[in-house]
């Protein structure tokens, strides 16, 4: 039987925006659900635009932000369920650790950086300050391809943004945790320098058998480094399965105009699209969520959620265009593409 | 754009074509804390014809700085201090002297952030006649000042509707508008004029890849009307093979290479274009990549030789003694290497 | 952020700062060992040569009390004080029994906001219009010397202006005079010239001292505000000098400033009251200064729950008006 | 990165005051508000440095005193003030939703309320008696709030840097996080809050004394301006028995104000170039 990497239950999370009188209701996740389940360690990586609620589903898995439903496993484990924390916060730690978008955000300005390794070290896996301490550090900065020399006493902006990210990375390795939850890790840092640290996570998740949650807006990084994918649209799942069956073969019309705006050398873009802005009402939709913009839209898209269909093992995609053809009531409405 | 385009740029497209841009030996030069730094350090090149320009290269290889001396955007502590930059359109001269002269009406700009380059506080319409010379001025010089700018309005209302923009959005202030819509505001500012010349930096880097797209395509779509030239700074490769014509590929404050598009991408030059080309991983391809090995040299420093060459996995000891010149190697493609590939 | 909200807040502070104001006014003489009533029994049995009996005694305790509004239990006694306040009845003055202290009040109170207002309004505007001016031109050798002289006025207190302007304008050229003196009768165009005259030492105490906050707060605001990407940006579509300067920079940069004059009205005030003292001129804050000198408690917490009723409105008006300036406010 | 000149010249400004305050005032040869030591009005001498007033003091060891005393009340205020608006700003600005909102409701309040007319009634409670500690109570008391109210507002924008839940993945608890991670960036404006609070406490203390509601009998910046008002000195040509006081008043307060503003600068291009 193999181990629940990661398991996203039902997960929902509701801004409250606007004034005491005219409330506005941002669903930033509308009943998020997946299920990564493997004996090796896995890339997860979760794709979005802005506002796809990529974001929320990071702070609510670190439990920065509490879910009002639904509940997350990691490695077996609950974490939140029915916004109960049901782990300890010290375990938390033990189990999942975070590496940020921007690393000169990451660490405070006025601290130098080998702080924020020595309190993971104690803090986190109560190992005596000194010795026992440093020794991790340096063994651990070693796998990330640093010295202890390099970083003790350093200030943040005495680094470059690849070489703090490794630090970042080092830091978050120290307590040996099973998931790494990296958050656009590598949009900061130049594209030459971008693969070195995603090589990185390549290595460490083989040596030290640890998974990866990878948030991202950048398929073709997406597609370089995980072995599965969930593709969100304003807070819902579009399209949830193995990385290189999703972008080879999108099903979700989402998916495929994802895919068709990518600049990507090689392929030339054809015609314009029909571009929608980000529009909050999307949030509030009671069918799907990409009716308006989506060229396949069927009465029905406009008011039922469409549930997931699972056309093979371990693929789901939400969309009516997949759906039985028994239950498909109005598909003479239009042709599916 | 819609078919009645051609129509309102009639005029415009027949007196295109004549447009070059030539630098001559350009320095420019930034003055910091820790000293002084020729972010731009001796660029030379023709650029003629019309089409669209791509300026390529990573964080601190002089791009952005480049395009601001080329607009004569030089303010302290950024200052241009050896060479010359000129443009030709239709045989009128313009110099970083007189450039100012014609910012807008025939050299438009068009910025990074268009959340922070729009006035908060007025609405866009204003900033529209801000620039046309019709604001609130010009309705005190009475009825005469007051029509003008009526039909200066209508004309930016046509000229929104040709664009495929609501027109609603000139009465909105900048906060009402999403990023995309936002900058599409900032294209049509930039080209309401129909400038020979439109300089962009960056335009599409905060932006989602789906609104980027529309945007991208609707600059290449002015372009094709107005027959102009666009030059775009990006250090997206994507970007650059979608939508340019000819690069300009930038490395440590030196123009590496140029040359059209396509060729660039299937058959690069200079061995720094061919890594950066080489380390983007792309949808469908399953070959592991690397990453590039060490990092650009300080422009703090005293730099001898090519400035790749501790990188470059080619370099010979002429490589780093002396200074490739960025030469034509074949018809239209230049590169500044000693063993350029083949 | 929402029109409506922003307005609810406010409205929210102003109560606030109203019930905070009101409730510390009330709380403090409680918490004093001395006992208003006591005192003043003390005084009246020092000035008067008869002895009084205690019975008298006992009496005037009663109607003191009354008056005073320290019957009842505590509850009682702060209703009853808010009642007062918002009534705008503080009771008889003692000094001048039994004249109502609302009508001294209402007497001076025209005088401090008509003095208050012009000088504050002066020193607003002319501040701004100099810091804008100062930070907009950093770099002229003009900017620099106004912002020394900000520098130099900025720390000065009220009342080093007001004894300056004294020994200046008064004593060594005497061309304005030292106390306030205008007679009473209708509204002429002499009487109103007989007014300038005899308010313009205040008054400049008063612009002197809001002018260097203005003009250091403007020059820093609009410094940065140039430096923004959408003034970069209209300097590059080649938008004129001047437009950039009224259009782009003074309406961003005025934005803080509108705020920290409602802000600063507390410290202005207090300010004014001092100088109005120090002139002899006769608003709230003279009448303050009376009541204190004659003991006249009724008449003393009246000014006083004026002055925190008006800064609060002031400030009210203030943040009420600051939608127009900020569209963000506006238009959500 | 070497100080600017504001900082230079406002340090010059207080290091003077200090030494005149806190080294000068204890060798003065007499009590320096006792009446009637010396012949009054004597001209400026050797012996008297400013010369003598009305009352037989000497105007310069008077002075010293009175300087002395004001910056002790400044210091003493200050202080307070400081870890209140420290403690305050950083419990709303870090803790954030409704506290935030009902402790800046607070303080918006304190900012709007005017202090001057609630010392006036205070003064006149007392009478000028038992003065000092009520008046420091009531500075305390309405001095916090600006300065709290600028921490709030650093600590609330620092609370959703990245950084912070870097903190609390590397082990780290609230109160750690606070004082390592938050309080560094609050640092600058503590500093300058406290020097402002020092010239607010001496301003308004003065401010009381100078129309008789403090203790005038304690000298202090505020009653060496007091008693020469009240003698009427600018009527009597006695010009630098109110002179001295205003001038020392307008120095000091010029002083704390450059170093303020001088050390804000300081402290600004530091960080924009660390």
């Amino acid at each position: 039987m193999p181990r629940t990497i990661l398991n996203v239950e039902g997960i929902h999370k509701i801004y409250s925006l606007g004034s005491f009188f005219k409330r506005l209701r941002i669903n930033a996740l509308d009943d998020v659900s997946f299920s990564v389940e493997s004996d090796d360690p896995v890339v997860i990586s979760l794709i979005g635009e802005s506002g796809s609620g990529k974001t929320t589903l990071l702070k609510v898995l670190l439990r920065l932000v509490e879910p009002n439903r639904g509940r997350i496993d990691v490695e077996d484990r609950p974490i939140v369920a029915a916004g109960e924390r049901t782990l300890p916060d010290d375990e938390l730690l033990r189990l999942v650790q975070p590496i940020f978008q921007n690393p000169f955000e990451a660490f405070n300005a006025y601290r130098t950086v080998d702080k924020y390794l020595r309190d993971t070290a104690v803090l986190v896996n109560r190992l005596a300050r000194g010795h026992e301490a440093e020794g991790a550090i340096d063994e651990t900065l070693e796998s990330v391809g640093l010295h202890y020399g390099d970083v003790v006493g350093k200030y943040p902006n005495q680094f470059s943004g690849g070489e703090l990210q490794r630090v970042s990375v080092a830091r978050a390795l120290i307590p040996r945790p099973k998931l790494i939850v990296a958050d656009e890790p590598v949009s900061m840092i130049d594209a030459s320098l971008r693969m070195n640290i995603v090589n990185l996570f390549r290595k460490i998740k083989q040596e030290f058998a640890t998974s990866f949650l990878y948030i991202t807006h950048d398929l073709a990084t997406a597609y370089y480094i995980s072995d599965y994918i969930a593709i969100l649209y304003r807070g819902c799942v579009m399209e949830f399965g193995a990385a290189a069956d999703v972008l080879r073969r999108p099903l979700h019309p989402y998916t495929q105009l994802l895919l068709d705006s990518v600049p990507q050398v090689g392929v030339k873009w054809t015609a314009r699209e029909k571009m929608s802005d980000l529009e909050t009402t999307e949030y509030a939709f009671a069918g799907c969520k990409f009716a308006n913009r989506c060229p396949h839209a069927m009465p029905r898209c406009r008011s039922v959620r469409p549930a997931a269909i699972r056309p093979k093992k371990g693929r789901e995609v939400y969309c009516h265009l997949y759906a039985e053809p028994r239950d498909q009531t109005d598909s003479e409405a239009v042709g599916v593409g | 754009m819609k078919s009645n385009a051609t129509h309102v740029h009639g005029e415009a497209a027949s007196r295109r074509e004549t447009v070059d841009i030539s630098l001559r030996d350009v320095v420019g030069t930034y003055t910091t804390v820790r000293g002084t730094v020729n972010a731009v350090d001796g660029v030379s090149l023709d650029i003629a014809g019309g089409g669209i320009i791509g300026v390529a290269g990573e964080s601190g290889c002089g791009k952005t700085t480049l395009l601001k001396l080329l607009y004569g955007n030089v303010e302290y502590p950024l200052s241009l201090t050896r060479g010359s930059i000129r443009f030709n359109l239709d045989g009128m001269p313009i110099t970083h002297e007189t450039i100012r002269r014609y910012w807008f009406r025939r050299i438009a700009y068009i910025p990074q952030s268009s959340m922070s380059s729009l006035n908060p506080v007025i609405r866009i319409r204003k900033q529209f006649l801000d620039r046309a010379g019709y604001s609130q001025d010009n309705v005190f010089q009475g009825a005469r000042g007051r029509r003008q700018q009526r039909e200066t309005l209508e004309r930016v209302r046509q000229y929104l509707r040709e664009l495929d923009l609501p027109v609603e959005v000139l009465d909105s202030f900048p906060h009402q508008l999403s990023g995309g819509m936002r900058q599409r505001v900032m294209v049509a500012l930039a080209t309401f004029f129909h400038p020979d010349i439109i300089l962009a930096d960056e335009p599409t880097t905060a932006l989602d890849v789906v609104v980027q797209k529309g945007i991208l395509l609707l600059l290449a779509e002015v372009q094709e009307a107005l027959r102009n030239t666009i030059l775009i700074v990006t250090h997206d490769m994507g970007v650059h093979y979608q939508l340019t014509h000819r690069m300009v590929i930038m490395y440590a404050a030196k123009i590496v290479e140029y040359g059209p598009t396509e060729e660039v991408f299937s058959r690069p030059l200079h061995p720094y274009t061919k890594m950066l080309i080489e380390s983007l991983p792309k949808v469908g391809d399953d070959r592991v990549r690397q990453g590039a090995k060490g990092k650009p040299p300080s422009l703090y420093s005293e730099l001898r030789g090519c400035r790749y060459a501790p990188r470059c996995p080619k370099a010979q000891a002429i490589c780093r003694k002396q200074e490739p010149e960025l030469a034509e190697l074949s018809p239209g493609r230049r590169a500044a290497c000693f063993f350029p590939e083949e | 952020m929402n029109l409506l909200k922003y307005l609810v807040s406010r409205f929210a502070t102003y109560l606030a700062v109203l019930f905070i104001g009101i409730t510390i006014l009330f709380i403090l003489p409680r918490l004093m060992p001395s006992d208003p009533i006591e005192q003043y029994i003390g005084s009246l049995a020092q000035e008067s040569s008869v002895a009084l009996t205690a019975e008298q005694v006992a009496d005037i305790r009663k109607v003191l009390a009354e008056m005073y509004g320290l019957e009842g239990s505590m509850f009682e006694q702060y209703v009853g004080f808010l009642r007062r306040v918002f009534t705008f009845d503080f009771g008889p003055s003692l000094s001048a029994f039994p004249k109502p202290v609302s009508e001294f009040i209402a007497a001076a109170l025209p005088w401090t906001a008509g003095l208050l207002a012009t000088a504050t309004v002066f020193a607003w505007i002319i501040g701004n219009l100099i810091g804008l001016t100062a930070g907009y031109f950093h770099h002229s050798r003009w900017a620099a010397v106004i912002e020394t002289v900000g520098v130099l006025i900025y720390p000065v207190p009220y009342y080093v202006f007001a004894i300056v302007l004294i020994i200046l304008f008064a004593f060594l050229m005497p061309v304005f005079p030292l106390t306030f003196t205008v007679m009473p009768g209708p509204l002429s165009l002499e009487k109103v010239k007989d007014i300038a005259y005899n308010s313009a030492l205040p008054a400049a105490a008063l612009v002197l001292a809001g002018l260097g906050y203005n003009i250091l707060g403007m020059k820093s605001l609009s410094y940065s505000a140039k430096e923004e990407d959408y003034v970069t940006y209209a300097r590059l579509k080649g938008v004129r000098d001047r437009e950039i300067m009224y259009r782009y920079v003074f309406r961003n940069a005025i934005l803080p400033q509108v705020t920290s004059l409602a802000l600063s009205l507390g410290t202005i005030f207090s300010g004014a009251l001092i100088t109005e003292m120090l002139f002899s001129y006769p608003g709230v804050g003279l009448l303050m200064r009376r009541a204190v000198g004659d003991g006249d408690y009724n008449l003393l917490y009246g000014t006083v729950s004026v002055t925190i009723v008006a800064v609060a409105t002031a400030t009210l008006v203030i943040d009420l008006i600051y939608p127009l300036f900020d569209p963000r406010i506006r238009h959500r | 990165m070497g100080w600017n000149i504001r900082l230079k010249i406002g340090l010059a400004i207080l290091l003077f005051f200090v030494v005149l305050a806190f080294g000068v005032s204890w060798l003065a040869p007499v009590d320096p508000s006792a009446q009637g030591s010396y012949l009054p009005y004597l001209p400026v001498s050797a012996d008297h440095l400013l010369g003598t007033n009305a009352l037989g003091q000497d105007i310069f060891w008077f002075l010293t005193e009175s300087v002395r005393n004001s910056m002790i009340l400044g210091l003493t205020v200050a202080a307070c003030t400081t870890l209140i608006s420290l403690a305050v700003g950083l419990v709303a600005g870090y803790r954030g939703g409704k506290t935030d909102r009902f402790i800046m409701l607070l303080n918006d309040s304190f900012i709007v309320i005017p202090t001057f007319p609630i010392l006036i009634v205070l003064s006149s409670l007392v009478r000028g008696r038992a003065g000092f500690p009520a008046i420091v109570a009531i500075l305390i008391a309405f001095g916090w709030a600006w300065n709290g109210r600028t921490i709030r507002s650093v600590a609330l924008s620092v609370r959703e840097r990245e950084f912070i839940n870097m903190a609390r993945f590397s082990g780290c608890r609230t109160a750690r996080i606070v004082v390592q991670e938050i309080f560094p960036y609050v640092y600058a404006y503590t500093v300058v809050g406290f020097i402002n609070s020092i010239l607010y406490a001496i301003n308004i203390e003065a401010a009381l004394a100078i129309i008789g509601l403090s203790d005038v009998e304690t000298p202090t910046l505020g009653s060496a301006v007091y008693w020469p008002n009240t003698y009427s000195a600018i009527m009597t040509g006695n010009y630098v028995w109110i002179g001295a006081p205003v001038v020392a008043i307008s120095l000091l307060f010029l002083g704390l104000f450059l170093t303020s503003t001088g050390y804000n600068q300081y402290f600004a291009e530091r960080r924009g170039h660390s």
